[in-house]
């Protein structure tokens, strides 16, 4: 929630301010496309510990907050990056190594648990998953939840009914809302007050942020508030619900930004090789993110020339015959 | 005319896709199928992804759902919560066709893609559901892709993360699911369907150069060979179609 | 449920296939503002009877209807329209007549209902209305629920929270859904497709056309389908929802449609001195309406002067200095 | 410096509302106080509708909550469903306050927007809820305008549209109800508030020219007068941004 005010900030004053040792965290996105990386990067050198993360499919971002060791706990759908990772490697490592303790859902689970916590209900309702392990197996123990209230004390419940078989529905699943402390999203256009216009899909960011006691946006361009306000159907996020706005260009990279730049396959193939071995891993964060001191560092070692090979063509929204073997 | 193994995967599942059927599109092979069978017999199919791209123009094959490239000329771009629904409200949801992959498949096309061992202690942790489980659940026609090894079609899965049929004939109903289940087993040998009945998986076609016997011995539990028949081959014009038009960078072929 | 082919059709021809006597049926818009007028005009001329019509706010709309005779039963949470007529008229009279019969919800339990029903649930939950008489006292008996199987078996059912007090709820209200025969809605620009683009507020439209088994659009505009989708984000309906598509400008006339035209005071306050009384409303229909033959033939009694005079400004999206008296 | 009624009433509801509130709209004088508390002392207050359009403009006053106007230069037009949930989830909820007018108001602020006599063969029959309920279900504090006659503050409502305390303390919660009722009732003749335990009504102001007597003489059931004080008329700052700024065209005042 935020008032009228302005709310532009640094980000790593942002990142002090909202992202808390052990608060519960999502970030916006989907595997390739706007995850917020330069706040991913941000938390990782700001060395967050026991994070709660919720991620539908927030391949690149995720991944690499496990992997810096910043999650505890995390509600997962998906954890894989395309190509690069058809399974997210240090998210794997981190589940066989008994180093995070997941629970599974499907995609349309965590979008309606992010979609209840932003209609301010207890749970919500869905006719997926009967009959799974999904419904049937828990990642979190009943004695686990029943002695922390940020969780939910059951991983969902099956009902009959009770219309009778209205709409053809014998039974259903209710899955609980989930209400981060903090969710960080990456758009394209915001205004200094945090009214936000995404291009292109949405994925869940919208519910994301409307579910969030605290919001981060981090944007490629600062746009005048007139200007947003001339369409105001095409933002999906008005100022209210916003703490922090920062702008970010390149705040997605390595993954892709509608309009602005593709995701860079060279950078997310290096980094799935360095994931395959920890030694490697920590070798790549000490000098990507750790030594990059901030995201513009970590763009300026990226060099000019690789980041230009990006830039989104105006009539696709991406980088047309981009190399990406 | 030569032909891959994985050209033949992608030429089978275009063929079970009829003209008007939304396609549910994951990422790789199945991408590739969908756009084959766009551009070959079912000109009017829908691509559309879980990411909320509904009727892409997919001018490059996308690398995931989530790929810019799927947003190209789209009908709309919505979210996650546009597809599934979607998929779940009955009156456009009848007429998806799913197309899936996983880790393992069962007699009753259940399929795991979370891990490989005890779920709470995992020998190998996969990437999990993402929106496999949804359209499992939903949609009345399913299409899954598999390497045909016997580790991938055990007697039961380690971990059932996509509905198919469950224990057999009534398991959905008795869950609570929608009608539904999968239609199709593509892999590298072969072609296995479900008996309408038990609704327990049988070898309908194997590829030239494939034995039913071979396609048992690499599977862990035994099916029904006696109704299978050679399949025929991708014709050329099946393949021009697919090299030149759906990936000529040649990114997932 | 549309195919990818072609559905453009007359606006009479789509009302005689998909509007047959005693369906249920859903409009879109809201009291003034996009009411699909020349379909409800259409559907009046056409004398359909017996319609059971679901509504959250289509002020103007649904008075002609029930006005004329056409609606039996109507699931609603408002009729009322602006300062013309703060209850609408003709509802108020069939009402206290005994000549439809009514059950009450408010405008987010019937907002609701609509998104169940596009979202192919059986219910959804909220918080709203315990304790009132929205929620205690049902219009459609028990009875009458069992014998018709297109009406779920409750109004409602309240439950305990099973998630404990989860984000504070001890209990909630679990509303069914609405799946209408047909939703018609009145769109600025549509491709022959059905595709459809809505400016401004979208009201629940999206979410009546979804949930129904068929749709019909009526537009402003036709636009080239290449034309739509170099901005698919801006596009709400996808053609597969789409049954058929009719071009008829002035669609929503008298209520507004966001920058094309606004409202019609004076025709509203017309409309509301004819519809104090049985015989003047009456005389009014076979004037207005069925003396009109074709919404065109209504637009020519109006005049172009007239219409011209609503014309909606660029900046604003209504017609500014507008006499509103 | 004369004013009307309407103006009293407008400028008293307008000296509820406080910077950095967000106001619910309904249709005529509540969009005229909103406005003028926007004007007056609540510049960072938020002007929203159930409609969808959050933080409009209002660059001439809509003559309904889906008046085209309510559009004009907000920060984002959604739908109803984004409107109601900015109110019922807590996190935005906290900051609203509701204006609403009804038919009739009982002692514990339950309001009747729906029905006189009967519910199923009423003797008037009024609009109904619209988003009323749902307003006076989710938020903390609502303002509430009617006009000062018997019959509309009577013992029991006919019908009870929008909950107010229900039967008195604790109401709210037996009912499964989040916090919140009504914090005041601005009339043509004084402004009633609720007592903080027993959520009776009681009369916190009256205006000038106005007694406490006749205030209880036009209300069916009898209220607290004690408490009660003069009310000051508005000023005439106040009246000159309310006639000249809000409602320049004399549309609802």
């Amino acid at each position: 929630m935020g008032t009228g005010a302005e709310k532009l900030m640094a980000l790593d004053e942002a990142i002090k301010k909202y992202v808390k040792d052990g608060c519960h965290l999502s970030i916006g996105g989907f595997t390739l496309n706007r995850n917020p990386m330069a706040a991913v990067y941000e938390i990782i050198r700001q060395r967050k510990k026991r994070l709660h993360c919720y991620a539908h499919s927030n391949g690149t971002g995720i991944d690499e907050l496990i992997g810096a060791g910043c999650v505890s706990r995390l509600d997962i759908a998906y954890g894989g990056n395309g190509k690069a990772a058809p399974t997210c490697i240090r998210f794997r490592a981190a589940v066989q190594q008994g180093k995070i303790q997941i629970e599974d859902y499907s995609n349309y689970h965590m979008s309606l648990r992010f979609h209840a916590g932003a209609m301010g209900l207890p749970f919500i309702v869905t006719r997926s998953g009967m009959g799974t392990d999904i419904v049937n197996r828990w990642g979190y123990s009943r004695e686990m939840r029943s002695k922390d209230p940020k969780i939910p004390c059951k991983k969902l419940e099956i009902i009959d009914n009770p219309f009778e078989d209205w709409c053809g529905a014998s039974k259903v699943v209710l899955l609980p809302a989930i209400n981060p402390d903090v969710t960080i999203i990456h758009v394209q256009k915001a205004d200094k007050f945090g009214t936000c216009r995404i291009e292109g899909l949405t994925f869940c960011d919208a519910d994301q942020v409307k579910a969030a006691k605290n919001v981060i946006i981090t944007c490629e361009e600062i746009v005048d508030t007139e200007e947003l306000r001339k369409k105001p159907e095409y933002n999906q996020i008005p100022f209210i619900h916003v703490s922090a706005v920062v702008h970010v260009p390149f705040g997605a990279y390595p993954s892709a930004c509608y309009n602005y730049y593709d995701y860079d396959p060279q950078y997310l193939n290096q980094v799935s090789k360095f994931a395959k071995d920890d030694t490697l891993y920590n070798d790549y964060l000490d000098r990507f993110v750790y030594g990059a001191k901030s995201h513009q560092g970590f763009l300026d070692m990226m060099g000019t020339d690789r980041l230009a090979n990006l830039k989104a063509d105006k009539k696709t929204g991406y980088a047309v015959d981009l190399d990406r073997r | 005319m030569d032909y891959t193994l994985r050209e033949m995967m992608a030429i089978m599942a275009a063929r079970e896709i009829h003209d008007g059927d939304i396609v549910f599109c994951g990422t790789g092979i199945s991408m590739v199928a969908a756009m084959a069978a766009k551009h070959i017999s079912a000109p009017q199919s829908i691509i559309f992804f879980e990411t909320g791209a509904i009727d892409s123009k997919l001018e490059e094959i996308p690398m995931a759902v989530s790929d810019s490239r799927v947003m190209y000329g789209a009908a709309s771009n919505g979210g996650l919560l546009d597809a599934f629904a979607t998929m779940q409200n009955r009156i456009t949801g009848d007429h998806v066709i799913g197309i899936l992959g996983a880790a393992q498949v069962d007699k009753y096309g259940n399929l795991n893609s979370t891990c490989i061992g005890d779920y709470s202690n995992p020998r190998t942790r996969f990437s999990g559901s993402g929106g496999a489980c949804d359209v499992a659940s939903f949609v009345p026609r399913c299409i899954i892709f598999m390497q045909h090894e016997k580790r991938k079609f055990p007697v039961k899965v380690d971990y059932l993360t996509s509905p198919g049929y469950l224990d057999g004939p009534k398991g959905r109903e008795n869950a609570g699911l929608m009608p539904g289940g999968p239609t199709a087993v593509i892999t590298n040998m072969g072609v296995m369907r479900f008996d309408n009945t038990t609704k327990e998986m049988y070898l309908a076609g194997y590829y030239p150069g494939i034995t039913p016997r071979k396609i048992l011995d690499n599977m862990e539990f035994s099916v029904d060979i006696s109704k299978a028949t050679e399949v025929p081959p991708p014709t050329t014009k099946e393949l021009n179609i697919l090299r030149e038009k759906c990936d000529p960078q040649r990114l997932l072929l």
